[in-house]
């Protein structure tokens, strides 16, 4: 009978706090919009469902085997971590006061040999860490994964258009401003007391603005862990909305006569131009921004795999099953982040607003810069690739290429488009460099 | 007071970031310039580029078409010796 | 001269200790059941390699850096460890008695950090940790390899038939008493006096009867990990066997008539209720068996990833280089727990007993649940499909088919099988969630 | 005694294990019930299933169909440079 | 102002020492001799890119979260560092030699768990290991990405032409006088003061002339891991150099009329032979050799999954994604070896000759030993496939079968130069095996 | 002194190695060519090779034969649901 009552007080429903049904709606609307909306479906089905599991009561999976036994162990267990903490229990306090100033001291106050011999302790009783914990363990707090991913979108990624017009490199430098205006942003709503952000978490947060994955997961897990989850979501969602976020901002600031202009056909660009381009962005970066170099440089590293043309084994499998394998793992990991402890707080509504300005303002700029090179060069730009510089590749080329193909149905300014979306991925890789650079 | 702080590091971030972003890419066009160009004075880029990848493949088909050859052979040895039986 | 004798009292042949040479030969046993007889290639040919290489005399691939150091080091270094391990060595005792008691220490009286002390000092003489000893320990002992392949056998699962005919989750459900019978017959073994397990054992091999090999690893692994050799051989070789062991029992509890039931054909199903069926599920075990949620989390998100149609290059990974690497590394990891030490005693013998009549026992309750509902029901259920639900998908379902097919060569039973077939897997991740959650 | 108390323990568990196992799985028998009836009442299915194919991918042809053409806009362009060579 | 400042002087510009200039300029013509010249590229990519990788300045990429702390922290965090190795600063010193001090003590004197709690101290404070160092730790320094290399090449590999022909087995083993003799070469050198090498490093080198990539970076990383780097390339480079470093030995060694020699076509092996041989090859290393047990033990699963014809998906995932996957890793990991300090010595220079040296003899030895089974035999054997037991499958039988056409254009020498090919790689595997026996 | 000894070392090293490298690649000449008379003997290769490749195939059809049919079977199921919504 009292295995009945353990099995009802051990059930998800006796135990699910409001927070955790509220994420678990939150998983099933990622979900449905990545399934249904086809919102970044890649990375979203996997955070969608990694983030319900990470939210399943008594389940424990997103934490570690200390945190496990803080929460749920007997008492003589909590006393003995406690002793292993150096933390004197007050022996007058309930239970929960003892789970909670467990909590505080060992993610806080508890020196990390403490915190291993604590951790040695609940591993003795039985209790594990969580299978997301595990997956974030390796494949982000490692800084490995999102690596591995820039890896295979390096493979993937053609530098021709670029190559064959440089200067669109500018477009994808001028894009970034999105960024840095968000860090802004969110340091101005910090110091107005609205939201709470340190100059770290502002960072992280005007990431988003590169609309990269992979370089927001990096940045995020090294300047703002806390806030990966929301980060992450942001990131992809918005580059899942760019077709309806940009186009306005690229009419609005474009005259149709613009929105006109035909580019001059792209040069034809040789297999050495395409060999050598890796291996000179990754000689500037080691001269000028070493620590730029982890994403550019593995970034790089994909895009020689490619073009080299002797590794061509290599460069499919980065390409399709290590992507693959290191996509399903990244993004059960990013779940683990939305624990309802994290997410749900007002800050995060913060995240997702000042993403989306960044993804604006990030537009403007592009379009504005595109602009500026036409006063300045006689060779003539059309603006609406300016916006492609956000990256999101290459959904924001594709948006370039629509507005434009609706001003002149026989303008196609897809591969024009490219080479700023391209820019765009470089652009806000520096731009992570130098924010860690700083801040990590 | 730090509120202060916070918001001038932020704005000190911003143009230090926008500033490197923009001078690290303008850097890049430089260089990407003259390496195009660099390519095509030494190599005419048609010509050598259809050169560069036919010659390998005939003339040093080592790595990967070994490999090939190896697999292909064995593949045939290995049909021969099944036929035969 | 010295570097001969060396070598000779270094070869396998010198040391080759009985047991050893018993487990190569069992070893190879698996091979040839797995090469010739097909037994489940897929798990016994990894398994059966394995056990050769972790019987290997003086290799020790399948034991720790610091296990190797107690075998083979000199005394100084056996003394060090002991001084680590807070241990005195009886000065008057012989090599093999220090050896002995080491190990004894440091499997069952030592601390954690005292472990860790010894074994920095076995590394830094030059010990390291066996290969199988490491693929156990990132692959097994962390459970991500159990739940990764369950990822890919949901990826595989087509849950059509299930959803058709929901009805033949029951028989799913009925087959699972299969493993209760066995743990309580363990449990009834150990009382007499006959064999010697404890409840989490008799757990461990009740779960043989789930006819799943993942399922069972994954239990095994948390439960009696001592037992894994023997259980996941046992789960996966009558897996196999499932052809020969089923149909006499199906015969038996069957009449002629009963046999030739026809079913009514399946209704189709609509693409949105396979994509909302795990969802279901996982809302389900978040609410009432969070103990289930690694298991069947993992099996739900394989078959979203399926059925959602949007992530079809992860499905496809998930289901092929992902599900097979893994598969390696897991099959070789299980053959490093056939060690001759724990896998040679009397116990294996009861654990391969005890694993038929689970069989056994799941597939007449799976008959006899038909039986019965065809008693309440009005719609016609054969009750061959009932067999089906031990699981061994699909091999269970094709033998309900097969039978049927004797009884009336027109009476396609397979696709009706399959309902019962896959609900069975649910059926023991379930049984394993509770076990794990009184026991774990 | 202590044996006992074993067999105790095995029945136990062997009486809440099935009990759970059938529990869980009626349970699940009337959700998915309750969800295909659900599906067909608001989506009559044939229809909508057809719909809900074909819209997305003439609709809505983001995520991987967008990865698709720029795989195979990049493969044009290569194959065009590579011919004009 | 003075954050330009610090962004000029964390720059790779300013950092730059000569001997990392010099590094990425090997990287690059590392890359080049892959690219071009197709020297084994399939490594020689990821290691040239690698190498460059591991000597950007500041970005820390090849070494642990303790040395990057060590290298650019403050002094503050230093003397906490300090304290956790046991040690003291001299408060006179300047920062630099603080830091030499400091990476001296981690290095050789401090105790495991001093190392660990400076390293703990490290990452309270920001540091993190570096990509490239993560990789090596995972994929090399456990001994598991050459092995699971090893698995994949048995699965490529097809043992028919040895078993037709199991002289050939001789061939292979003569071939492996290059390793021997050059270790002895080693130690001449050193004994004479020229060179400084101890007896592992030694051996590490010699088994350079095992032709064999996976086998020289198992070796060297249990016997030499300082060396590992420039060992890696050596191999790599002069197995791609096999075409040009043969003929002139084969030519020079054999009279015409030997070149003519026509052999006896190769019998049919069956099926069975081919699934049993890697099984005898597996007990005989357990009996006799079990410290080649890693080697050749993943070896012949992999052959056996190749030849068994049951686990097909497997025998593909092991030749394909997780070669590939392994490879990738494989080889940046090496490259982290190429840092400037380790590998810009005079004894790099030696190593580069001592393995040019070993290819040399060991393709004398097989050759000469044809030429001496020949006296013996009646079968006669065209002495130009002893050349190919060198391994460096399988460009050496490919170069056996061109010089042999040059004599005789109508005699294919490939298939019977298959069977020494494939001994070189066990002969080889035997010969690490020995070297671990007595040196590891 | 040591030097000599390194020098001793290492030719004995060799000695083994070479000998260790010869001993056992011909115990496996050996062991290698008893196996071929034996597998030669109990089974005349070409015929028993052919017998052994089609029994399996045609007689005991379980393992990897099972999956296919059952995917192959989903697959129709799927087909045939789809066709008739
Ligand atoms: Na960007
Ligand atoms: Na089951
Ligand atoms: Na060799």
């Amino acid at each position: 009978m009292d295995k009945l009552v353990t099995l009802w007080e051990g059930s998800g429903l006796y135990n699910l706090e409001l927070g955790q049904a509220a994420m678990i709606l939150v998983g099933l609307l990622l979900l449905y919009l990545a399934i249904y909306k086809k919102f970044e479906p890649l990375l979203l089905v996997p955070i969608g469902f990694g983030g319900i599991l990470a939210n399943i009561p008594e389940a424990g999976l997103a934490i570690s085997a200390l945190d496990q036994a803080i929460e749920v162990a007997r008492p003589a267990v909590l006393q003995q971590m406690a002793a292993a903490l150096g933390a004197t229990l007050d022996p007058l306090a309930n239970l929960d006061a003892w789970r909670e100033s467990l909590k505080a001291i060992a993610h806080d106050s508890a020196a990390p040999d403490q915190v291993r011999a604590a951790k040695d302790i609940a591993m003795s009783v039985g209790y594990g860490d969580g299978m997301l914990y595990s997956f974030y363990s390796v494949a982000i707090a490692s800084g490995i994964a999102p690596l591995i991913i820039f890896m295979g979108v390096g493979a993937m990624t053609d530098f021709g258009p670029l190559l064959a017009n440089p200067r669109t490199l500018f477009l994808g430098a001028a894009a970034q401003f999105g960024i840095f205006a968000t860090l802004f942003g969110a340091v101005v709503l910090s110091s107005m007391g609205i939201m709470d952000f340190s100059l770290n978490q502002a960072a992280a947060i005007g990431i988003i603005g590169g609309a990269d994955g992979p370089t927001s997961i990096y940045v995020s897990s090294v300047l703002a862990p806390e806030l990966l989850g929301a980060i992450a979501v942001a990131a992809y969602a918005y580059m899942a909305l760019v077709p309806l976020i940009q186009p306005p901002i690229m009419r609005l600031l474009t005259t149709q006569k613009e929105r006109e202009i035909k580019m001059t056909q792209l040069r034809p660009v040789s297999k050495l131009e395409k060999v050598v381009f890796p291996l000179v962005l990754l000689i500037l970066v080691a001269l000028f921004l070493p620590d730029a170099a982890p994403l550019l440089g593995m970034f790089c590293f994909g895009n020689l795999m490619r073009e080299c043309g002797v590794v061509e084994r290599l460069s499919d499998t980065a390409q399709n099953a290590l992507i693959n394998i290191v996509t399903i793992i990244l993004g059960l990991s990013v779940g683990s982040k939305l624990m309802a402890e994290s997410f749900l707080s007002f800050e995060t509504l913060g995240i997702l607003g000042l993403g989306i300005v960044a993804f604006g303002i990030g537009t403007a700029a592009g379009v504005l810069m595109a602009k500026l090179m036409n006063l300045v060069s006689k060779m003539p730009i059309n603006p609406l690739i300016g916006a492609a510089g956000v990256s999101a590749v290459p959904m924001a080329a594709r948006v370039a290429n629509k507005v434009g193909l609706e001003s002149n149905p026989h303008n196609f300014l897809l591969m024009h488009a490219m080479g700023p979306n391209v820019a765009g991925v470089i652009g806000s890789a520096v731009a992570a460099g130098v924010m860690i650079k700083y801040l990590g | 007071m730090q509120d202060y702080e916070l918001l001038q590091d932020g704005l000190a971030l911003m143009a230090l970031g926008m500033g490197v972003v923009f001078v690290f890419l303008t850097i890049l066009v430089i260089s990407v310039t003259l390496m195009s160009k660099l390519i095509g004075r030494f190599e005419p880029a048609p010509v050598v580029a259809e050169t560069s990848k036919s010659s390998p493949q005939s003339a040093a088909p080592s790595g990967q078409n070994d490999e090939m050859m190896a697999v292909i052979s064995a593949a045939v040895h290995r049909y021969r010796s099944t036929r035969r039986r």
